[in-house]
Order: structure tokens, then C-alpha cells, then sequence
């Protein structure tokens, strides 16, 4: 009784049962995105060709992916959209989210109406945006038809705003969610932070800007989660609405990886260009996921 | 602050101004066309126009005939209403050789999303109790992987996967799928349910661990039955993601249970013919139809899932 | 003169009537709580005061200007949550002059402003800390500069204490006292904390389903309650209710069971002395024991059945006829579970009810 | 025994002609199942590919014939229909011989061609050129003169999709027709960059460069739109493989009357000879083994050819079977095939690889006119330098 | 017979050091309270006795035997938690059956044990309701009764009332009290009241830091702090610290600025007795006014600040040598701010810690 042994039970064996249960989870982490992304990083190497080999060509895959015109137009496009898309989604879903919290009447309307566009998939999303932002029969021939002729709107088919034409089908098809998002975290806020700011004579807006948006700072970073998520993968919606066109002016990184793969039957080099994706990605989340989690374990 | 009582509110402070204007009584008067309301239900109806255009536009376009669209403005609706399209889109459109339209991969879908919502919300619902009660060593990178996970291309894990569902036998078959869509869908529900489980106090969990129930008694007796919100969550998501799904539905199932976006992709991308817009719309239509329904009937609960858990944590 | 005052103010949510037709008037400088169970309508009163909520009817005026229809900053007045509300992304001195900034005040009637606020509450060595480095008494403090800050005549409190430790409140209830006596302030303070609004109020007003039940000072509301509501809201430990029968013969008495009490020193309200179901209450501090006890006009034996230990003093459980009472008695008495003693009281303490409507008698 | 077969010949006509193979081998005592995946072979391709490497390989799949399916031959995956080919002489019935040459690897035969589509023609609107006053064009040069006019008339002189296989196959299609044949083998046969960098092909740019200037304004994505502009007299011409008098067909028009076709755009009357071909995975199962022979034999069966191609609008793979029912330009292809004027198909001749590397640099050329032809040339040059 | 046994208790949390080689004895039958601030490791001791935490280091005896590394079903304890914790789905009944359901106990037998807890509890009425029908009170009987339905010997129990209002948390007080004189089971009581903790505890163990500073019964804890923290914690009013000098001479004596205190009289721990910086401890209660305040050995003529009423008696405070300190007084006494009076009070009463360790001495 008095010595200082310990029948402390093997590690192992505690909490067996959770173990046991998170298999699935251990061999998705571990095999699936953990094997799978080395296994591409490793054959990024080699010259597959429709088949997977292991012939090892060092980094030439990389340099001929550099000198490719067209992966450059796709990173500074995912560039361009990403920013945008990253913008755009959150202004308009805190903006939608903060008019839907005045307590207006008709909110479940409303908000179903925004939201529904987000239960439709990339594929008609782009087909339908397509459409209507077709110069000769979409919204730029009808306003035509009203009799003003010298309107514009056809960036489906102008290169240099093509990926803006990308960007509205895809807030269209995504900004229901991250309203959704925002609302909730809007209703999670404590309501004595508006009396005091109302007793305070704080302008309306300034209350959201200065006071609410950083009060719901886990809120965005969920959000964010999501839409970057959403937004390295974007390929659908492009294949849809443009296939990468006019010319490759709206080619995105995850088609270049899909082209190559698929189209031009290149492995290699289609790996290789996912790899640098998934570098990025790595770049820009492990970053966060040490602020965020490694923080939270200290508290 | 509710509208009804402004509308009230409005009349009974009427009459006080038309008594004694420097002496107010009773609510503020409150017009029913403020500046304020005007800006707000302006705002909205219009940005509601925006969003219904598109659908509007499907909708109308589907009941028009072939000639009516060659001629026509997408916007105005049909002169003669024809549910032609309709039928044809889910009975009669041909697919290669089998021209029953999207009737044939309707209950393919149903039997692809039923089992894959399941299997992939029970997983992610057990990982997301385990990360949030059981906190195990290593836990963390699990999970920190799975949310990197979120980020990779679809396409790039194809390959590996059509390898590894070889391997274990089950490639081609329904359960190949069914596992594919539970990976895939497995990183952002892990975190839902994680972040909702955390949010369940702590002191429930070690009850129950008092009264002598062991990690599934737990699981299944208190923690399911508290998780509704977040499960209609993971089921709205999960629905509309797989139902659809194209890629894999078509890349690792076999043709006699392809899922319905395949022929919708075949009726709507075919190379050559006559593209016939008011199919194309009608099959649009009644394939986004089911996770449609879904957000109409649950998008209430779909708020307060998501305020309940993806807000937190 | 009057500094704030309530005129018929009705209010709806819906069709739910949650105040009714509720009248107050509030001297300058007065310190009034709103006392009252969790959901009568304190902190709905105190914000329609504020302007934070829109009436359905009557009228609010605030140093004689009526206010009803005015925006909350306009009213002259400042509010403290009782979840603190701080801005948390904004450092003390940033809460504090957040408000000022916006209504145009100058630069240096700002800086002197804070100066004097951060003074009073001594909270000038945390002037640039966020509130989330901040303890619990630390915001409170700050949450009550940023309303001091505003200059403003009336000040209102929602249970501004009500987040914090037993020990953290008692201090900085006396704190609240000082700034009140060196302020000299009107002062609306909600709580349902009944030691709080004894201490701190200069009249309290004790509210239940919306109505306003008692309006008097803490010394008529503790010793005469206008009802058994009242009666037992007000009192840590509560005051002993006993149910009896008012009998007036030659002399009035209430009938315990068997026993009778004498209630002729009893100071009845109004006229009319009716007999009948009456319920006796008594605080247990009003119960003498031991040898004084008999000298009361009443006293009897009972058998001691809990003793509680309070630090201070020891509360004794023990029956009457069969019903609950509690007395107080001085720490160093040593008492024990089934000791026999005599306990008596004097009725001119007493508190009589009536059973049916619970209206003092 | 129920065979799968897999293609992306979903639309009307095609769909009708994938029904006479079926119908060929149901008669056979066996049963075609349709596994239909439209979206041409981009999307298709990965699909079956996943199939044969996960070990579920259907039946049989349609590929372009060519160097596609190489590394699934070689890997093993494919059957060889060597045995299957001697008995039937295909070498003798296949014509041209080239078709065969493509399915052969190491001396054995991997698969059956089925029809030759050729890309070379020139589709014109008659009543275009009447609305612009001009006469119908009889070769790209007067095409290329006339297109002033047309613009004149608010007609876009050259139809052109978005999609960019069909850049690239106009730039083949002109560089057969100005360069001629050599220069193309040169350039896509040897991956000869000397030449790919020389005047000829110069010459083809500044072609390029011009039928770029005619296809602003086309705004549309697939080709059929673009044929559909030809058919509407919204646009003067589109360059298009034979598969585009389908259209014309559908919209009731009639060759010589209501649209001109030039095959070689008139200035070169050459073909190519690409086409589809099925390759048949090899199987387990003896009885579908057997089923795949039946099937391969049934489609270069003649009455089924005849059958196939005119409802695919395309040519049979056979020399000798009469096609009665062709129109006017089917007839003329027939000729210049019949003549040997013929160049294989790019897909014959390069890898897909190199392909889409071409279809990058044309769809960006003709849709981005700060590109200058000089540049484009340096790009292709060093495209083919890297080719395989 | 020892019916719970910490021994070198070590707990940390990844490098943070929770608890620190504690050690604990507690007889059976014996009620003991935890008290001590905010995040000093209550709950954490707590849990590590409920074998809810995975200790770092050390043993735990239950009955005497060694349940360091049992499942807390094992240990033969039950917990009732400050959430109370109820199964929100599951009925009343539901709630006092699960654990027993799963520990496969028979059914006659749950029965026979549901039927007595509700008894015991009163909450037949309650057996078919969910948690969400009951109120706050009634939510904390059941979760009472979950523990008892499982027949432990020991009881834990997490701040049970501290979700509770003033009044309801004194009424369940009482009733635990009952309680416990009925079964007689070992109770270990968390809680940061020390109202709570001295009416209920034989003992109470003060917990600072992980450390448990003293462990004595609520009258030696309440009367002989062994520091300035355990002072301060305990009592409401807290106790009034004086800063001194301790001069021993002819008399022991502390200066509170010039005024001697004379000590003699006071009890001195251990034998040395030490001069130097000192600070006087004395409780409101124990100070005298008026008349017999002159009778104390020390007494002083100080000027009333604040009158705090609080129903029952009034706190008074003043200030000795510019040190705030506070009195209590019957609430019948007319006190005002600015009325000069004279208190007193008996060394021997006080408590005296050295100024710089702040131990008793
Ligand atoms: N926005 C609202 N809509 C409908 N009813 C409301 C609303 N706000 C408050 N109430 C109701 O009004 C009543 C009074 O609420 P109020 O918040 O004033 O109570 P309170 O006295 O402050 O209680 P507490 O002590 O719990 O703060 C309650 O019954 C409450 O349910
Ligand atoms: N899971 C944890 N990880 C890290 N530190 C923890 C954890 N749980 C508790 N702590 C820390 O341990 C210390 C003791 O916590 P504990 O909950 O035991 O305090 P407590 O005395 O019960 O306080 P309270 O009165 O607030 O309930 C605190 O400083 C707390 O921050
Ligand atoms: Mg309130
Ligand atoms: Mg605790």
C-alpha cells in the first residue's frame, strides 16, 4: 500500500473502444489523403504516361509545367478568382445575412431563396449561367432587344473578364451557404452588444464594422475553411461554363491537372501540377491549423 | 420590434400626433414605408430577383417548345405551354441506347445516396464524438490531416483510389462508392460533428460515464439522440453533394446503376445533334429536384444546425 | 424634483402584455432597484426607459423632457449589462471613447474625460488591456466607466453584479455605493438579488408579473411587506411562514394548530379586523431564544432539527405545529440536532396575511 | 452472354448508328449492353481507363484508334485479335491500310476500326454570300478576300467554337491545305521542328492569323452551335470535320443549294483518315472472350459498315462496299479517298500528350490576338521539338 | 473507518501542474466540503476521485480498496454535477435507470430502487416528465437522485446549487442537509459558497492552487484561519484586514498606524512569538459599538461612511488609520453616514498573520 507503485493499465489499451472507432478515420487520414498525396507527389517524378510508372525523369516534369503558358494563366486566374471569390462571398453573405437578421418580415423566404441555388451542383450551375450570360440571347440580347444596342455584357466571351462571368455563377451557386454561416454566427452574438451600442449613439454600420464582424472572427474562419476549400478545387463550374475558354483565358489548376491527366494523358505532368497545388495548400493552412488548433489546446 | 407591432404601433401613434404633437405618447410612430423598410425590403426583393432569375429562366425555358426558344427572349414566358420537355427529359430521352430518359438513373440515385448519406454521417458522426469526448493521443493530427484533406482536387486521388478499392475487391461495386463518397465527405462532417460534440457539455458525457455506459452505450443513448440539429446538417449537405455527384458515380460504378447526373450529363452534353434547350432546363429541373425538396423542407433546421455547430469552435 | 418618471407604460410582445400600465416616479439623485424573480419584467422596464425597446403606451420623461419617442443616446443616459457588453476587440480606453468619438466630442474633453472616469473607478493602470485580460471585477468596472463616461444624469444597471463570485460582488456592491454617494447620481438598478437591493437602494420596488408590487425603502419593505409575495422574496434565510386562523374575541389571536399566538400589539392594516384563514409570517432574526424567549408574548418548546453553521451566526431548523421554522441565533451558541429549547417572538414583528389574497392584514 | 460496351456516342445520329451495331451483334445470339457516356472521350476517357486498371473492364470500348490505348496494350490489359484478323483478312478488306497500321502494336492487332471521319472541309452558307453580294467562294483564298464583305453585312466571316480541339483541327486542317501533305507528315509524322519552324508552315500562321481576324464573334462553345451558325447564314463559313453535314442534314438543307462544302478547303483536295475503333479488354470469362469475337467480326461485317457510316455521316473502313445512299459531299469524299489522296489522322501520328499541348497553344492563338503569328510559331516549334 | 483515501494526488494538464502530491483522508459518514476560488482545482480533485481524469501520479483508496485505475462505474460512487446533467431525452425515469440498466441490475430491483429514491427525493409526480419540464429546483433533485438510485457508499457532489437562485440554492441546502443525516453516506461536496460550505461540512478542506490550505471543521476554519487567504475566503461580510506592527515589550501590542492594539490576550500559534510587519484580522461580528465597545480592551472613536442595510442586521463601514473596515449591526440601530461612533473588539477574537507570508501567528 505504501510503496509507490503504479498498476497503471498499458496507454494502449485506454480508451480502446474510441480507437477502435476512429479506424476509419486513421486509415482515411493515413491511407486515403496521406498515402494518396505522397503517392502523387512520387510519381510527379516519373514520366507516366496513361499508366502509372516508375521511370524517374527528376524534376522535369516541373520545368516543362513552369514553362506552360496556360498553368500560368490557371494560377493567376485561381489567383484572381480566389481573392475575389474569397471577398465577394464573404461581404455578400455577411451583407445578406445581416439584412435578413433585422428582423424583417418573410425571412424564411428569403432565406430559402438564397440558399437554394447551393442544392444545385457546379455542373448546372455553370450550364445555366452559361445561358444567361450568352451576348445573344442571355441578359446582353435582351437588353438589346429593349432597344439599347450598344449594351455590353458577354464575359463568357471576352477574355478579359472571363473569369468575373465565372465569379457570378459561382457567388450565385455559393453565397446561400455563407449567409447561412453568418446568420447563425450573427444570432449567436450577445444582444446587450447592440443595447450598448445604441446607448453608445453608435451608428448602425459602424456597430457591424468595429464591433460585430470581429467579434465573429470563428465564424469567418469556419467560412473561410469552406470557401477555400471550395475555391482551390473550382473545376465543374469552369468546364461548364467556358472549358477553360475563350481560348485558356479561364483555365483553372485543378482543369490543367484533369486535362493532363485525363485529356492529354500525361500522369506525370499532371501530378506534378497537383502537387504544386497541394503545396500551396499546405503552405496557407498549416499556418492556420497551428494557430487554431494549437492554440486551443493550451486553454 | 416585430413587424406586426409596428404596423399597430403605427396607427396608435398616429393618433397621438394628431392630439398633441409636442407631447409623444405610446410607440414611435412608425411608417410602413420608412426609409429604412424601403432600403431593406428594396435590397432584398432585388437581390431575391437575382437569385430566382436563374431558376425562373429554367423553369420557363422547359415549358417552351424548340421553335419558341430559336426565336424567343429567355425571359419572356412561353406563349404555349408544353410539358413535352418534361416527359421527354424523364422518360423518353435517349442515352446511347437506352431511351428512358432520367427515370432509369433515378432510383440508381436513390440507391447511391441512401446508403452513402448513412454510411459516410454514421462515420463522421462516431469520429467527430471520438475527436470531441475521447480525445485519444494523436487525435489531433488525424484530424488535422482529414482538414487538409478538404483542400486536395477530387481528380488527383482518382488514381490511388481506383488502386486501392481494386486491392480490397470492391472496385465497381455499390460499396466501392459508397466508401468513396464517405472519404470524400468525411473531413468537413468530422468537423461539424466534432465542433457540435464539443459544444454538448462536458459534464452530460462524464455522467454518463459515472452511470456505467462505455463509449458506444454513450454514443448511441445520449449523444445521438441529442444531435438532431447537426444531423439534419450533415444530411442536407451530404444529399446534395452526392446526389450530384457526377465523377464518381460514374468512374467507379458500372453502368446499370449509373446515378442520375450521368444521363443528365449525357442528355445535356451530347457533342452532336441539336442542343434541345427545353429538355436540357426540364432535366436540370428534375435532377436538382430531390436536394431541392430537401432545402425547402429542412432549411429552418438547417440554420440552427449550423448556429449550433459549425459556428462554434 | 422628479429625475426620471414612468406614466402608464404599457408594453406587448405580441399579444403577450409583459408591463401594465406601470407608474414610477424616480427623485433626482434617488437610487432605485427594480427587485423582482426572473422574468417579471425588470430589464424589460429598465430598457424601455433607455429607449431600447419601443412602448406600446404611456410616456418616459427624464429630467422633465419627455423622451418617449427619443433615440437612447439622446436620453441622457448610461447602461451597464449584466453581461458586461464590452466591445472585446477594443482595448478599455477604446470601450470608454468609443461612444464619445461618435457624437463629435473634442479630442481633449475625451482625454479629460477618461482621465476622470479612469480615476474614480482606478482602473487607469489597465487602460490599454483588451477586457479578455481582464478579470471578472476589472470589466464590471470598466462596463460602468463606459457609462460614467457619458456625463450623463440617470444611470441604469441590469444586474450588473449578477455574473460574479459571491465575494467579488459583495466588494464591489460597496464600490457601487461610494460612486453613488460621490456621484449623487439618479441610479436604476435591477437585480434579483434581495441583498443587493437592500443594500444599495434608497427605494426599491419589488416587481412581479409585470406589475410593481411594493414601492417603499429597503427598512418598510423588509419589515412591512405589503404581501406574503413580498414578504418571502425579501430575507436571507426567508421569513417563517405559519398558517392559522385569526380569531378576535377580547383579544385578537391567530391559532397555530392548537396554539394560540396574541396579536393584539399587531399594528393591523387599515381598519376592519376580519377573522379567518391568516397566514402569520416571521423573520427568523425575530426569534428570540432561550431565556429572553420567554419573555416574549409568545413562546413555546421545540426540538431542534438542523443546525446550520453560517459563519456569523447559525440558523436552526425546527417544527411548529408541524410546519418549518427557521431562527437565527449567535454563533457561539452551541446548539445540536435534537436539543430541546424554547423560542419565542414578539407579534408587533409579526407580518399578517391574508390566506386567500396574500394582502397584508 | 450480355457484353458491355462503353463509347460517347450519345446524340441522335449517333446514338441510331451505335443501334445497328447492336442490332448486328444482338443477331449474333448475344446481348449489347449500352454503357453510353456523352461529353466526348475527355470525359469519358478517365472513365474507362479507371474501369480497365481497377480490374472491372467492360466488354468493349470505343477509343480513337491511334495511339490512345498504347499503354494499355502494352501493359497486357487489351486483347489481341491477331488470331481473330488473319481469319477474316482484315488486311485485305480495311481500306486505307493505314486504319489497321494503328490498331497494330509489335506486329498484332488490338482493335477494329469502324468508320473514317476526315477533317479537311470548308462548310459554307449560300445564302451568306448572297446577303453580303458575293459570289460562293471556291477555295480559302477567296474566302479569305470575301470576308470584308461579309462583315460589312454583319455576318461573322468564319465560324468558330471555343472548344479547343476545334482550334487545333483548323489549324491542321489549313496547314494540309497550304503547306500540303509533305509538310504535314514532316511537321506530324517526323516531329520535324526544322521545318515546323520554317517558312512553309509561316505561311500557315499567317493563314491562321487570318482566319483568326474572320472567327471574332463567334461567341459559341460547341461546334454544332458553330454549324448552326453556317446553317442560320449568321456566319460565312466554319471549318469542320464531315461530321458537320449531319447538321445540314437535320436542318433540311441541301448540298449545292443551300451550302457549299470544299473538302481540302479547295485548295488542296487531301483527307485524313481518322476514325474510332473498339478495343476489347482482355477478359476472364471464356464465353465473353468468345462474345468480344463475335462483335469485333460483326462490325467490320459490310452491311453493317454501310448501315453504321450513313447513319454516322462518316466513311465505311471498307473499300468495297457500296454507298449508294451517300450525298454530294460524302460522294466527294469517297473519291478522294478512293484517289489515295489521304494523310493519317493526328491522332494517329502523336501522342495525346502532344496534342492537347497543341490545343492549349491554338485555342489561346485564336482567341488572344495579341498573340503574333511569329510567336504562336516559336511555341509550335518547340511543341513539336518536344513531341512523342 | 476511512472511506476515501487521496494519497500524493499529482494531476497535470500537458505541463501545467493542477493538483500537487495532495493527500486526503475522509471518514465514513463523513460530509466534506471542497471550497476554495475559481480554478484551484475542486472539480479537477473531484473528477480525479470520480476516475473521470487520468491522475499523473499518486493513489486513490475508495472502501480501502485501490481504484487508482478503476472505471468510475467501478468505484461505487455517484455524482451529481453543477449542470445538472440530465439526459435531456430521456424521462425522469429514464435518468435515475440508465446507469442501472447498463450495470444490468434487474428489473424488480430497479424498480424497488426508483420507487424508494423518489420517495426519498419526493419526485414521484416527476417520473414521466423530461428534464426540459422541470424547473431549476426540481432538475437538481433528480440529478440527486441519480446518484442515490445506485446505492454507493460515496457521494460527490460538483457545485450542485451554484446554477441555482439565492433563494432555491437555501431551500436544496437544507434538504441535502436532510439529506445526509438520513443516509449517512461519505459526501464530497464542491462548491465556492462558503455559506454553503459551512453550513454543511463536519469538515471543509480550503483549496488554493491545487494546494489544500486547511483542513478543519467550519467553526476552526471560520475562527482560526491558519492564513490571510482562509481568512479572507470565509465569511460574508469578509473579515477586515488591519496593516500593524507587532511590538512585543512589556505587553504584546500591534500599532495600526499610532493606535497599540493590545494583543495579550490573544492566543499565539506555536511559542515564538516574532515582531514585525502584522496584519490584524477581525471580523465585522465580532466588533462592538456603542456602549459596550468601551468595555473592549481596544476601542476607538471612527467615522461612519456607508450604511449598508441588509434586512436582518446593517454593515457599517468607517476606516481605522485611513483602513477601510466594516461592522455589523442590528438593523434596528439608526446609523447614518457621518455619525461618529465608538467601536471595540476583543484581541483574543482576532486573528494576527505575519505581513509577509501571510500565516497565522
Ligand atoms: N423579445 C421578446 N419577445 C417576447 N417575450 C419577451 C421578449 N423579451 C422578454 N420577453 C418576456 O417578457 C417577460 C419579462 O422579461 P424580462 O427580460 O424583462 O424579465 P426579467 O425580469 O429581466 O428577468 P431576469 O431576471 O431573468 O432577467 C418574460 O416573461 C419574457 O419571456
Ligand atoms: N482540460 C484541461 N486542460 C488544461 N487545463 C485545465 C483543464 N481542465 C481544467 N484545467 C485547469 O485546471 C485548473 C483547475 O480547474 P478546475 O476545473 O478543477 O477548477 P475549479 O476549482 O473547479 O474551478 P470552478 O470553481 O471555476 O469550477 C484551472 O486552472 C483550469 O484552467
Ligand atoms: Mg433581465
Ligand atoms: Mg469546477
Amino acid at each position: 500500500m505504501t510503496t509507490r507503485q503504479n498498476g497503471r493499465p498499458s496507454q494502449l489499451f485506454r480508451n480502446l473502444n474510441a480507437k477502435i472507432a476512429s479506424i476509419p478515420m486513421i486509415l482515411t487520414a493515413l491511407v486515403i489523403f496521406l498515402g494518396g498525396t505522397a503517392w502523387t507527389v512520387f510519381y510527379s517524378f516519373t514520366n507516366s504516361k496513361l499508366l502509372p510508372r516508375l521511370n524517374f525523369i527528376g524534376l522535369d516534369q516541373y520545368e516543362r509545367l513552369w514553362a506552360a503558358p496556360r498553368w500560368m494563366v490557371a494560377i493567376e486566374n485561381l489567383a484572381i478568382y480566389g481573392v475575389l471569390s474569397l471577398i465577394f462571398s464573404l461581404v455578400v453573405g455577411f451583407l445578406l445575412a445581416a439584412l435578413l437578421d433585422q428582423k424583417i418580415r418573410f425571412e424564411d423566404t428569403f432565406r430559402t431563396i438564397f440558399l437554394y441555388p447551393f442544392a444545385l451542383s457546379f455542373i448546372v450551375t455553370g450550364l445555366i449561367w452559361q445561358w444567361l450570360l450568352n451576348p445573344d440571347f442571355g441578359i446582353q440580347g435582351v437588353v438589346r432587344g429593349l432597344g439599347w444596342e450598344s449594351f455590353e455584357f458577354d464575359p463568357l466571351y471576352n477574355a478579359e473578364i472571363v473569369i468575373y462571368g465565372i465569379l457570378i455563377a459561382a457567388l450565385w451557386q455559393g453565397t446561400g451557404l455563407i449567409m447561412c454561416l453568418m446568420l447563425a454566427g450573427l444570432r449567436g452574438i450577445d444582444e446587450d452588444i447592440w443595447k450598448a451600442a445604441r446607448v453608445d449613439g453608435i451608428p448602425m454600420w459602424k456597430t457591424y464594422v468595429f464591433i460585430i464582424i470581429p467579434m465573429m472572427r470563428p465564424v469567418f474562419i469556419t467560412t473561410l475553411v469552406i470557401i477555400a476549400s471550395g475555391i482551390v478545387r473550382v473545376y465543374d463550374l469552369v468546364v461548364a461554363q467556358t472549358s477553360g475558354g475563350p481560348g485558356i483565358a479561364s483555365e483553372v489548376p485543378a482543369k490543367y491537372v484533369y486535362d493532363y491527366m485525363f485529356h492529354a494523358q500525361n500522369l506525370g505532368q499532371g501530378f506534378a501540377a497537383s502537387t504544386m497545388m497541394l503545396l500551396s495548400v499546405i503552405i496557407v493552412i498549416v499556418p492556420w491549423a497551428y494557430l487554431e488548433f494549437g492554440r486551443r489546446r493550451h486553454v | 420590434m416585430s413587424d406586426p407591432a409596428a404596423l399597430n404601433v403605427a396607427a396608435s401613434g398616429f393618433e397621438a400626433v394628431a392630439k398633441d404633437v409636442s407631447d409623444p405618447r405610446g410607440a414611435k410612430p412608425r411608417r410602413v414605408l420608412s426609409r429604412r423598410n424601403i432600403f431593406l425590403y428594396g435590397t432584398l426583393i432585388l437581390i431575391a430577383v437575382y437569385y430566382l432569375l436563374p431558376l425562373y429562366v429554367m423553369f420557363v425555358t422547359s415549358l417552351k417548345g424548340m421553335p419558341e426558344i430559336r426565336l424567343g427572349n429567355i425571359f419572356s414566358p412561353p406563349v404555349e405551354i408544353t410539358f413535352e420537355p418534361w416527359v421527354k427529359a424523364w422518360a423518353t430521352a435517349c442515352t446511347g441506347l437506352n431511351c428512358d430518359g432520367l427515370s432509369r438513373g433515378f432510383w440508381n440515385s436513390v440507391r447511391i445516396t441512401i446508403p452513402s448519406v448513412v454510411l459516410s454521417i454514421a462515420v463522421a458522426s462516431v469520429n467527430g464524438y471520438a475527436l470531441a469526448n475521447w480525445r485519444f493521443k494523436g487525435a489531433d493530427i488525424f484530424f488535422t490531416i482529414l482538414i487538409v484533406g478538404a483542400f486536395i482536387p477530387y481528380q488527383v486521388m482518382i488514381y490511388p483510389i481506383v488502386i486501392i478499392l481494386r486491392e480490397i475487391g470492391l472496385y465497381g461495386s455499390l460499396w466501392g462508392l459508397v466508401i468513396v463518397h464517405s472519404i470524400f465527405g468525411m473531413p468537413i462532417l468530422t468537423l461539424l460533428f466534432r465542433n457540435y460534440f464539443t459544444s454538448v457539455p462536458e459534464e452530460l458525457f462524464k455522467a454518463a460515464r459515472v452511470d456505467g455506459a462505455g463509449f458506444w452505450a454513450i454514443y448511441f443513448k445520449i449523444m445521438l439522440p441529442m444531435a438532431l440539429p447537426i444531423f439534419v446538417v450533415a444530411i442536407i449537405l451530404q444529399v446534395t453533394g452526392i446526389w450530384n455527384d457526377f465523377l464518381f458515380g460514374v468512374i467507379y460504378t458500372k453502368p446499370e446503376s449509373y446515378p442520375m447526373t450521368v444521363q443528365l450529363n449525357n442528355i445535356v452534353n451530347s457533342v452532336q445533334g441539336v442542343k434541345e434547350y427545353n429538355v436540357n432546363m426540364a432535366a436540370t429541373i428534375l435532377t436538382g429536384l430531390v436536394p431541392l425538396i430537401v432545402y425547402f423542407a429542412s432549411g429552418r433546421l438547417f440554420v440552427r444546425g449550423i448556429a449550433a455547430g459549425a459556428v462554434k469552435g | 424634483m422628479t429625475s426620471v418618471s414612468v406614466k402608464d407604460l404599457s408594453l406587448n410582445f405580441g399579444n403577450i402584455s409583459v408591463l401594465k400600465d406601470l407608474n414610477l416616479e424616480i427623485a433626482d439623485g434617488e437610487f432605485l432597484v427594480l427587485l423582482g424573480p426572473s422574468g417579471c419584467g425588470k430589464s424589460t422596464l429598465l430598457n424601455c426607459i433607455a429607449g431600447l425597446l419601443d412602448i406600446s403606451d404611456g410616456q418616459i420623461f427624464i429630467k422633465g423632457k419627455n423622451v418617449t419617442w427619443e433615440e437612447p443616446k439622446d436620453r441622457g443616459i448610461g447602461m451597464v449589462f449584466q453581461s458586461y457588453a464590452l466591445y472585446p476587440q477594443m482595448t478599455v480606453k477604446g470601450n470608454l471613447t468609443f461612444g464619445l468619438k461618435n457624437a463629435g466630442v473634442a479630442n481633449d474633453e475625451i482625454e479629460r474625460r477618461v482621465v476622470r472616469t479612469a480615476d474614480i473607478l482606478q482602473i487607469q493602470p489597465l487602460l490599454e488591456r483588451k477586457p479578455s485580460q481582464l478579470s471578472g471585477g476589472q470589466r464590471q468596472r470598466v462596463a460602468i466607466g463606459r457609462a460614467l463616461v457619458r456625463d450623463v444624469d440617470v444611470f441604469l444597471f441590469d444586474e450588473p453584479l449578477s455574473n460574479l463570485d459571491a465575494k467579488l460582488r459583495s466588494e464591489l456592491r460597496v464600490e457601487i455605493k461610494r460612486l453613488h454617494q460621490k456621484l449623487a447620481n439618479t441610479m436604476i438598478y435591477v437585480t434579483h438579488d434581495q441583498i443587493e437591493a437592500l443594500t444599495l437602494a434608497d427605494r426599491i420596488a419589488v416587481m412581479k408579473g409585470g406589475l410593481i408590487q411594493q414601492l417603499d425603502t429597503p427598512h418598510a419593505i423588509y419589515n412591512h411587506p405589503v404581501n406574503r409575495f413580498v414578504a418571502g422574496f425579501i430575507g436571507s434565510p426567508g421569513m417563517n411562514f405559519l398558517d392559522g386562523e385569526l380569531e378576535v374575541g377580547v383579544s385578537a389571536v391567530v391559532k397555530i394548530g392548537e396554539m394560540p399566538v396574541p396579536v393584539d400589539r399587531y399594528t393591523f392594516n387599515g381598519s376592519g379586523r376580519r377573522t379567518g384563514p391568516t397566514v402569520l409570517g416571521i423573520r427568523p432574526e425575530h426569534i428570540a431564544f432561550g431565556d429572553s424567549a420567554g419573555a416574549m408574548p409568545f413562546s413555546h418548546e421545540v426540538d431542534v432539527e438542523i443546525v446550520e453553521p453560517m459563519g456569523s451566526d447559525t440558523l436552526v431548523w425546527t417544527r411548529l405545529d408541524g410546519q418549518n421554522l427557521s431562527f437565527r441565533v449567535d454563533a457561539e451558541r452551541p446548539l445540536q440536532t435534537g436539543d430541546r429549547v424554547r423560542i419565542g417572538f414578539d407579534p408587533a414583528r409579526a407580518s399578517l396575511f391574508d390566506s386567500a389574497t396574500g394582502n397584508r392584514i | 452472354v450480355d457484353l458491355e460496351v462503353t463509347h460517347w456516342w450519345t446524340s441522335g445520329g449517333e446514338a441510331a448508328a451505335v443501334g445497328e451495331f447492336a442490332k448486328a451483334f444482338d443477331a449474333t445470339g448475344n446481348k449489347w449492353v449500352d454503357g453510353a457516356i456523352a461529353g466526348s472521350g475527355g470525359t469519358a476517357r478517365p472513365i474507362m481507363i479507371s474501369r480497365i486498371t481497377g480490374g472491372d473492364p467492360m466488354g468493349a470500348t470505343q477509343f480513337n484508334h491511334g495511339r490512345q490505348a498504347e499503354e494499355l496494350v502494352e501493359a497486357g490489359l487489351m486483347r489481341d485479335l491477331t488470331d481473330l484478323a488473319t481469319k477474316e483478312k482484315w488486311a485485305e478488306i480495311v481500306h486505307p491500310k493505314s486504319l489497321l497500321d494503328s490498331c497494330t502494336l509489335d506486329g498484332k492487332i488490338y482493335c477494329v476500326p469502324v468508320n473514317i471521319h476526315s477533317w479537311q472541309w470548308l462548310w459554307l452558307s449560300n445564302a451568306a454570300f448572297e446577303k453580303a453580294g458575293v459570289a460562293v467562294p471556291k477555295n480559302w483564298d477567296e474566302f479569305v478576300a470575301a470576308g470584308p464583305a461579309l462583315e460589312k453585312a454583319g455576318i461573322v466571316p468564319l465560324a468558330l467554337g471555343g472548344q479547343p480541339w476545334q482550334s487545333a483541327g483548323a489549324f491542321d486542317v489549313l496547314m494540309v491545305a497550304i503547306a500540303g501533305k509533305d509538310v504535314f507528315m514532316k511537321v506530324f509524322g517526323d516531329k520535324d521542328a526544322e521545318v515546323a519552324a520554317g517558312p512553309e508552315i509561316a505561311k500557315v500562321f499567317k493563314a491562321a492569323d487570318d482566319a483568326r481576324k474572320m472567327a471574332k464573334g463567334s461567341n459559341v462553345q460547341d461546334w454544332n452551335q458553330a454549324t448552326n451558325l453556317v446553317i442560320t447564314g449568321k456566319a460565312g463559313g466554319q471549318i469542320m470535320g464531315d461530321w458537320a453535314q449531319g447538321e445540314f442534314q437535320v436542318a433540311g438543307q441541301v448540298a449545292g443549294k443551300d451550302y457549299t462544302c470544299l473538302p481540302g478547303l479547295g485548295v488542296n483536295e487531301i483527307i485524313s483518315t481518322g476514325g474510332d475503333a473498339f478495343y476489347f479488354p482482355l477478359l476472364e470469362d471464356e464465353e465473353k472472350s468468345k462474345a468480344q469475337e463475335a462483335l469485333a467480326s460483326s462490325m467490320l461485317d459490310p452491311t453493317t459498315q454501310v448501315a453504321f457510316n450513313l447513319k454516322k455521316g462518316s466513311l465505311p473502313v471498307r473499300g468495297d462496299v457500296d454507298l449508294g445512299a451517300a450525298n454530294d459531299c460524302m460522294k466527294k469524299g469517297l473519291d478522294i479517298l478512293a484517289k489515295g489522296n489521304v494523310i493519317p489522322g493526328t491522332d494517329q501520328l502523336m501522342s495525346q500528350d502532344t496534342q492537347k499541348q497543341k490545343e492549349d497553344l491554338f485555342s489561346e492563338f485564336f482567341a488572344n490576338p495579341s498573340i503574333t503569328p511569329e510567336d504562336a510559331q516559336k511555341r509550335f516549334a518547340e511543341i513539336i521539338a518536344s513531341a512523342d
